[in-house]
């Protein structure tokens, strides 16, 4: 059966200022189709599926959907309801959902009139409860969202686009915070939708994804397609090549012998708000020369680790100790003082001061640094040509050292709290989920920077949902479940993934 | 200590609580819509001498006053488009903009009274709302006094606590207002204008703040003073803090302020020889801020609140 | 359909041009009020202008209106900076003024080289305690501090009215809620004969630029961009979030404390409850006018002042409602916000399609 | 002759009761034809300085205004202007040549009312409810104090201050406040206390200005002030040339109809009419003086 074309985005055209971000996309989709849409940090890939869902007005070119069986016919242009109308549905990179209200209304928000006087709660029940079925994607309804854990937010969102009966859905990274088990059940159930007629676009960074669950790819580089593919005749090395238009090889860690033990963490026990942030008595060693991976589902208490690691949070019970002395005054800044480098989860939101420019933001660390501050006053020409310098070596692009850094995009704003944290060449490292939602090459460069620490001496805490990057880059594996660490029985993904869930003992 | 217990304990305290609150629960319920869905609205002041000046005005001239209370709800709205128009499309500092329409609103509204009025020893009186006097009810020990000998703006306060409590915990609206608040970006992706939402909010929300400033005019008084609405809307703002952004909260806050300032009242009266005066003066305030201490922790912030949302803009 | 974008390069002609046809538009706003109360607006429009700069005297009136502004204006800026929101400079206001009649109406009998910067420190720490306080509340309890500052400004002018009828009332004021006058060597000297314009506004002036040079290149100023652009961050970073706040506050406080220093000890010479018409919330507006800027709070503070005194004076020399004064204020306080968005922002056509359902 | 040009600043609109005294003098002097007249109302304290200095640019004869926030400053601009003459407001003493000044000394009448109140209450409570505790407000309740004892001497006061010069809603609360604590007459020193007195059935007394149109029924009596007396002495002294420094306080004195008192006989015993009409004529032929005691007043307890 010849596949029949449901969408086609033709000559699209986004501007941003001086970034072209979009140039002359052209791509069709066929019914039952899923469609991988790849590309680089700032390839465009959001940009483009923006346009499609009504977010963004194109500066030109236009969109044409099919909706029975009729010819294709033009869609207007920036609306998002006008979308939602066309059966398109769509789950954004970042979630929007409203956290005060519950995933229940967060899902039905909009789909009945605002003006009805009551709202009808039992029909929307029986509907969200079949697609939850269907799909396989579960969710707690009746609690705020702002409770809910991130994987969970993750399927509310895809439940919110099926709800309004898309027959087009796009995934713009959505398995980026979501477990390997997760993202496997998620496609699994994608495919089962589409043998009934579903059309799907979804982005990601992870090869793995594309290549065992996409029929079909198009590749962006700086704004262009590129190439589209079979994915039946698609390999890694080919996709690598035409998303930076050369080769790059996958970084694999030699192990080499740890050192002694730098940092210890005893008994520590924080009684957070909740379970997720709750650690109990949790011992860790971290040698020299070790690269540590600590794997588990998000929500069992990494964060209050990182935060616990970060100097944000006190333990309530337990000790720190450094080389062999016990650390006194936990504050963030005692912590970089006393040699920590971090690599925030939330770059955006912990990472960076967006408002800042970039050459302030990579000076932050180290203000009572003389070299940086005279009497207290910023050295501007040294701060500059360090921006300069660093962003040089690490490979930080952007509209310029001396604008608002929040401008960067996601790759380049790791690049920088890369260049702030290694360039100190700090003893300890903890990265926290360091290569989420990055594309290859910059991926690749953040492990490779973690690997240069180790060898140079340094310990690295690596907090990862990625199992497949824990295991290729770390010496030794704990797993993190409940706010307990559990060392790991052996580095195998099926024990690792079982210990993960539970079900070890 | 007995005293206080002696005041506490009379009705006519407490129907005098009921009739200081009514114009704060109009604005706090005003100011609440508002900032639920994302925006503050400092012109909160400046819009209920709108509704004081206009309500009564028009009552004057001859549109009774239920018509008063129509033109008072329309002028508060225009002034809450103008407040909505430069803060949600042109999302401009809600700071200024709101002490500008306090500003431009008291101005406008005295401007005018002067204007059409130049030469007043006293203003012009109306005929304003009387208590109600239902039969039966009003004569009920204590209830009949406090709640059944009040006016009807009164009772259509407390009518609005409700009406604002059904729509925002009923209704899709409510749900959408709730939400716009708290991330605009979910309003629109599921099609709804963010726009749209809030800036009828601010609308609704100032047309029910110009109401507490009729009150004010048409059943507290009968005619129209300058300087008359004396910092109410400040304290509405105050009071939806407090509120954590619930109607039955903000009625709570309203009574507790009406009654401190009854309380207030009374006891400047009576002890007044041993307390210079202005400390009660200073108690319904001093003990707003004691409770927002108390009940800070569980305020929960619109966590839109002040940021202007741009469609197309990430 | 429109669009909002922001525009790709704001030129400096716009930058120029802009604030002047948003000055010019609302005064063919403000026609409307005159040609109600029956004035011809022309005529208006020239008196306005006679009114500030039509003489010496005028533009040291101008500038003396200016002044406190400055200093609440600058209080906001700093405060708004670090996301701190305080409503309070009138209530600090106030502090700084009771502050200074108190050291200042012969409490120290001191020469002048002493007196006056002890009732400037004074005064200025007066507001800042002022800010301390809400700041406190904020960081120990999660009190919002706009409810908290909002509010002790009522409770402070209400203290303030408790004070001048005991402790600080003036024996020699016939019983009048008024403060003895400050000492003739604590004042702030005047800056021409015979006219109102003090030293005060070259304190302002000097300290506008010295924030400003403070925020940009010092790492205190440094700091509190970051707390205010993104607490978290700059929490991670290792800056000390409260700390930094503490500092904005009493900063912010003492600034807003200065203002009631130099209007009670500039101008004024004693203490009452009415010093201040509302500096404390026209700071907020100059300060958002002017962007968070400290110099632009100089020049926000002149422009607010320049309309206030000009249609005031325009009020009366037309015979019309002195209210007007008021009403021109914010109708050009509103076109310049609105001039303002424009030079950021240009408004776009968007294209059509055919829509279901 | 030409007509004199006479400008007045008010620092509170022109409703203000005190202030209103001021303006209807001086609108019924310009009626008359003998000035021009102009004026600024609602000037904080802050501009009072400049809008003087501007109507005296302006070549205003007479400026006439309340300086009682800056009195020192007015006397500042009046030392710039010596060809100007100043009529204010305030409780300090005339400065030569030019600098003038007034003040509503109406205790005389507020005396007589107080005597009429005294004889009215039955419960021996009067509630008394004042803007601010300033002297011109403490001094009016005293004498009334004072009067009402005179006829009752165990009568007893309630009083209360709002803070505020226009907050009629408020003044109508205290004043509620009282009469549920007892008070069955009424000191209405601000706009809302007769209102509630009317809803309560209580009487009340005026202040000031003239409001028993208003209510009537309510009002027994008022003490009035008259600015015409003042401002008619001051027009004419600079028509003729002879305007210096000088207090006009004693004009505001019944003696030269600058205060008077009004009843409404019909709400009082013929004795209690006899009695302050006695006591009326006393003052006016000087043989009885009425005390002065500007400090706070408080309630009795
Ligand atoms: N609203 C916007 N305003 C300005 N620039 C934007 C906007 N949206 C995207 N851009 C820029 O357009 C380019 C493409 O961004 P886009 O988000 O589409 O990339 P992406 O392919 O989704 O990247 P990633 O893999 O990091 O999500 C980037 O340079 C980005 O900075
Ligand atoms: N506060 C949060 N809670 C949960 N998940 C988040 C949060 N912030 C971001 N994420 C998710 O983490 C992933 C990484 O997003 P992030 O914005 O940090 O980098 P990015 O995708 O590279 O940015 P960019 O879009 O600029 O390329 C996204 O899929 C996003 O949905
Ligand atoms: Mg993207
Ligand atoms: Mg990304």
């Amino acid at each position: 059966m010849e596949a029949s074309t449901v969408l086609r985005l033709k000559g699209l055209t986004k501007r941003f200022g001086p970034i072209l971000a979009n140039d002359d996309i052209t791509i069709e989709l066929q019914k039952g189709e899923v469609l991988a849409l790849l590309g680089e940090n700032g390839a465009g890939k959001t940009t483009l599926m923006n346009m499609l869902f009504g977010h963004y007005l194109p500066d030109s070119g236009n969109i044409e959907i099919k909706r029975t069986d009729d010819n294709l016919v033009p869609l207007e242009l920036g609306d998002p309801s006008a979308a939602l109308a066309a059966g398109i549905g769509m789950v954004h990179q970042h979630f929007t959902l409203a956290e005060n209200i519950t995933a229940f209304e967060n899902i039905t928000l909009g789909a009945e009139s605002l003006f009805s006087l009551r709202r009808n709660q039992k029909k929307a029940q029986t509907k969200i409860k079949s697609i939850m079925s269907h799909s396989g994607l579960d969710a707690p309804l009746d609690i705020p969202v702002g409770k809910l854990s991130v994987g969970e937010r993750q399927r509310v969102e895809i439940l919110k686009a099926l709800y309004r009966d898309a027959h087009i859905l796009v995934l713009d990274e959505p398995t980026a915070v979501l477990t390997p088990q997760e993202a496997d059940s998620l496609f699994s159930n994608l495919r089962r939708m589409t043998n009934q007629g579903l059309s799907v676009i979804f982005i990601t960074h992870k090869m793995r994804e594309v290549l065992s669950f996409s029929d079909r790819l198009v590749v962006l580089r700086d704004g262009k397609n590129v190439g589209s593919m079979k994915t039946s005749d698609a390999s890694e090395k080919k996709i690598a090549r035409l998303m930076v238009g050369s080769e790059t090889q996958k970084v694999s860690s030699k192990r080499i012998k740890p050192g002694g033990p730098i940092l210890s963490l005893n008994e520590i026990s924080v009684a957070g708000q909740s379970k997720r942030d709750s650690l109990h008595e949790v011992n860790l060693i971290l040698n020299s020369n070790e690269i540590l991976g600590i794997a588990g589902i998000s929500g069992n208490g990494q964060n209050v680790l990182a935060d616990l690691i970060s100097g944000l949070v006190a333990p309530d019970r337990g000790s720190i100790v450094l080389k062999g002395v016990a650390i006194e005054n936990i504050s963030p800044f005692n912590m970089i003082k006393s040699g920590f480098g971090r690599i925030p989860e939330d770059r955006h939101r912990q990472g960076i001061v967006g408002g800042l420019s970039v050459s302030e933001n990579m000076i932050i660390e180290r203000l009572d640094d003389p070299q940086i501050q005279n009497f207290g006053f910023l050295r501007s020409s040294v701060i500059n040509k360090n921006a300069k310098t660093l962003s040089e070596k690490y490979d930080v692009r952007g509209p310029g050292i001396d604008q608002a850094s929040r401008l960067l995009s996601g790759g380049n704003i790791q690049k920088l709290i890369l260049a702030r944290v290694f360039e100190k060449q700090p003893e300890i490292i903890l990265a926290n989920q360091p290569t989420r939602g990055l594309d290859m090459g910059a991926a690749s460069e953040v492990q490779k920077h973690l690997i240069e620490a180790r060898d140079r001496g340094g310990g690295v805490i690596l907090i990862s949902e990625d199992l497949d990057e824990i295991l290729g880059l770390a010496d030794r594996i704990v797993v993190m479940r409940d706010g307990k660490l559990h060392d790991a029985i052996s580095n195998s993904r099926e024990d690792i993934g079982l210990m993960m869930a539970g079900d070890s003992t | 200590m007995i005293d206080i217990l002696n005041i506490l304990l009379t009705d006519s305290f407490w129907a005098a609580s009921l009739r200081i609150a009514t114009p704060l629960i109009f604005g706090v319920l005003g100011a609440l819509i508002c900032e639920r869905s994302g925006t503050l609205n400092l012109g909160i002041e400046g819009i209920f001498v709108v509704g004081a000046m206009c309500g009564w005005m028009a009552t004057w001239l001859g549109a009774g006053l239920w018509g008063g209370i129509i033109v008072a709800f329309i002028c508060g709205a225009f002034f809450g488009l103008i407040h909505a128009v430069l803060t949600v499309p042109l999302g401009l500092s809600q700071h200024v903009s709101g002490l500008g329409i306090t500003l431009f609103a008291t101005s406008v509204s005295y401007f005018t009274y002067r204007t059409a009025l130049p030469d007043v020893a006293s203003p012009p009186r109306i005929e304003p709302f009387q208590p109600l006097d239902i039969p039966v009810l009003s004569d009920l020990p204590f209830v009949g006094l406090v709640l059944f000998q009040q006016t009807a703006l009164t009772w259509l306060a407390l009518l609005m606590v409700v009406l604002v409590w059904y729509v925002l915990n009923r209704t899709n609206l409510g749900l959408a207002i709730k939400a716009v608040g708290d991330n605009p970006n979910s309003v629109d992706a599921q099609g709804l204008s963010v726009y749209a939402i809030r800036m009828w909010a601010i609308v609704i929300g100032s047309a029910l703040m110009a109401l507490g400033g009729a009150f004010l005019t048409m059943s507290a008084f009968d005619a129209f003073f300058f300087g008359m609405v004396n910092g109410r809307g400040w304290v509405c703002i105050a009071l939806v803090i407090f509120a954590s952004w619930r109607p039955g909260k903000a009625l709570i806050g309203a009574l507790l302020f009406g009654a401190f300032d009854a309380l207030q009242v009374r006891l400047q009266t009576e002890m007044g020889a041993f307390v210079p005066g202005q400390v009660f003066l200073m108690a319904p305030y001093v003990l707003s801020i004691v409770a927002l201490v108390i009940a800070a922790r569980s305020a929960d912030y619109p966590r839109a609140l002040l940021t202007p949302w741009f469609k197309g803009q990430r | 359909m429109i669009r909002i974008e922001p525009r790709e390069k704001i030129s400096n002609s716009s930058t120029v041009l802009i604030p002047i046809i948003a000055a010019v538009v609302s005064l063919l706003f403000a026609a409307i009020p005159l040609l109600a109360a029956g004035a011809n607006p022309f005529v208006a429009y020239v008196e306005m202008a006679k009114g500030v700069f039509g003489s010496v005297f005028a533009i040291s009136e101008m500038l003396t209106r200016a002044t406190p502004l400055i200093y609440t204006g600058l209080a906001a800026a700093i405060a708004f900076r670090a996301k701190l929101w305080n409503i309070g400079a009138e209530g600090q206001l106030y502090l700084g003024a009771i502050a200074a009649v108190t050291v200042g109406s012969g409490f120290f009998d001191l020469p002048a080289v002493l007196l006056l910067p002890l009732i400037i420190v004074l005064g200025g720490c007066a507001g800042a305690a002022g800010m301390a306080a809400p700041t406190y509340l904020k960081v120990r309890f999660g009190a919002d501090e706009v409810v908290t500052t909002l509010l002790l400004n009522f409770i402070i002018i209400i203290f303030l009215q408790m004070l001048l009828e005991g402790p600080l009332q003036d024996p020699m004021g016939l019983g009048w809620p008024q403060s003895a006058p400050i000492l003739d060597q604590g004042m702030f000297p005047p800056l021409i004969d015979r006219m109102r314009i003090h030293s005060g506004l070259i304190l302002a002036v000097l300290l506008a630029v010295i924030a400003h040079f403070m925020i940009k290149y010092s790492v205190w100023g440094f700091k509190l961009r970051a707390v205010g652009e993104n607490s978290a961050a700059a929490k991670h970073a290792g800056i000390n979030i409260n700390r930094s706040l503490f500092g904005v506050a009493l900063l912010s406080g003492g600034l807003a404390g200065l203002a009631g220093v130099s209007e009670v000890a500039g101008l004024k010479g004693y203490l009452t409850a009415d010093l201040s018409p509302g500096f404390g919330y026209a700071g907020i507006v100059v300060a958002m006018l002017a962007g968070l800027s400290p110099l632009g709070v100089l020049i926000a503070s002149v422009f607010i002042a320049s309309v206030f005194v000009g249609a005031d004076s325009m009020s009366r020399a037309m015979g019309i409602s002195s209210f007007l004064a008021d009403l021109v204020v914010s109708v050009s306080l509103l076109c310049v916000l609105v001039g303002g968005f424009i030079s950021k922002f240009k408004i776009v056509r968007a294209g059509t399609g055919k829509r279901f359902k | 002759a030409d007509k004199i040009k006479v400008a007045a600043i008010y620092t509170l609109p022109v409703e203000q009761q005190w202030i209103s005294r001021i303006h209807k003098a001086l609108n019924t002097a310009a009626s008359r034809g003998d000035i021009e007249y102009v004026y600024s109302e609602n000037i904080a304290n802050t501009d009072y300085e400049r809008v003087m200095r501007e109507y005296a640019e302006q070549g205003m004869q007479l400026i006439v205004g309340e300086v009682f926030g800056l009195e020192r400053a007015a006397r500042k601009v009046a030392k710039d202007y010596p060809d100007t003459a100043f009529l204010m407001g305030s409780s300090f003493t005339p400065v030569a040549p030019n600098f003038s000044v007034f003040d509503n000394w109406i205790h005389e009448p507020s005396y007589l009312s107080g005597m009429v109140a005294g004889a009215a209450t039955s419960s021996n409570l009067i509630g008394m409810v004042g803007g601010y505790a300033i002297p011109e407000v403490n001094r009016l309740m005293h004498a009334f104090m004072d009067g009402a004892r005179e006829v009752n001497p165990d009568v007893k006061f309630l009083v209360n201050f709002i803070d505020s010069w226009y907050d009629p809603p408020k003044a109508k609360e205290s004043a509620f406040a009282m009469m549920d604590a007892g008070a069955d007459v009424m000191y209405a020193e601000r706009f809302g206390v007769s209102d509630a007195a009317v809803e309560r059935g209580v009487k009340a007394i005026g202040n000031v200005i003239d409001t028993s149109g208003d209510y009537p029924g309510t009002i027994m009596a008022s003490a009035i002030w008259h600015m015409e007396a003042t401002i008619d002495k001051a027009v004419s002294r600079v028509a003729d040339g002879s305007f210096e420094a000088a207090d006009y306080g004693q004009y505001s004195f019944m003696a030269y109809g600058g205060g008077s008192l009004i009843m409404d006989e019909s709400l009082m015993s013929s004795e209690t009419a006899a009695a302050v009409k006695a006591r009326e004529a006393e003052i006016l032929d000087g043989l009885f003086r009425v005390n002065v005691n500007d400090a706070r007043p408080t309630s009795d307890n």
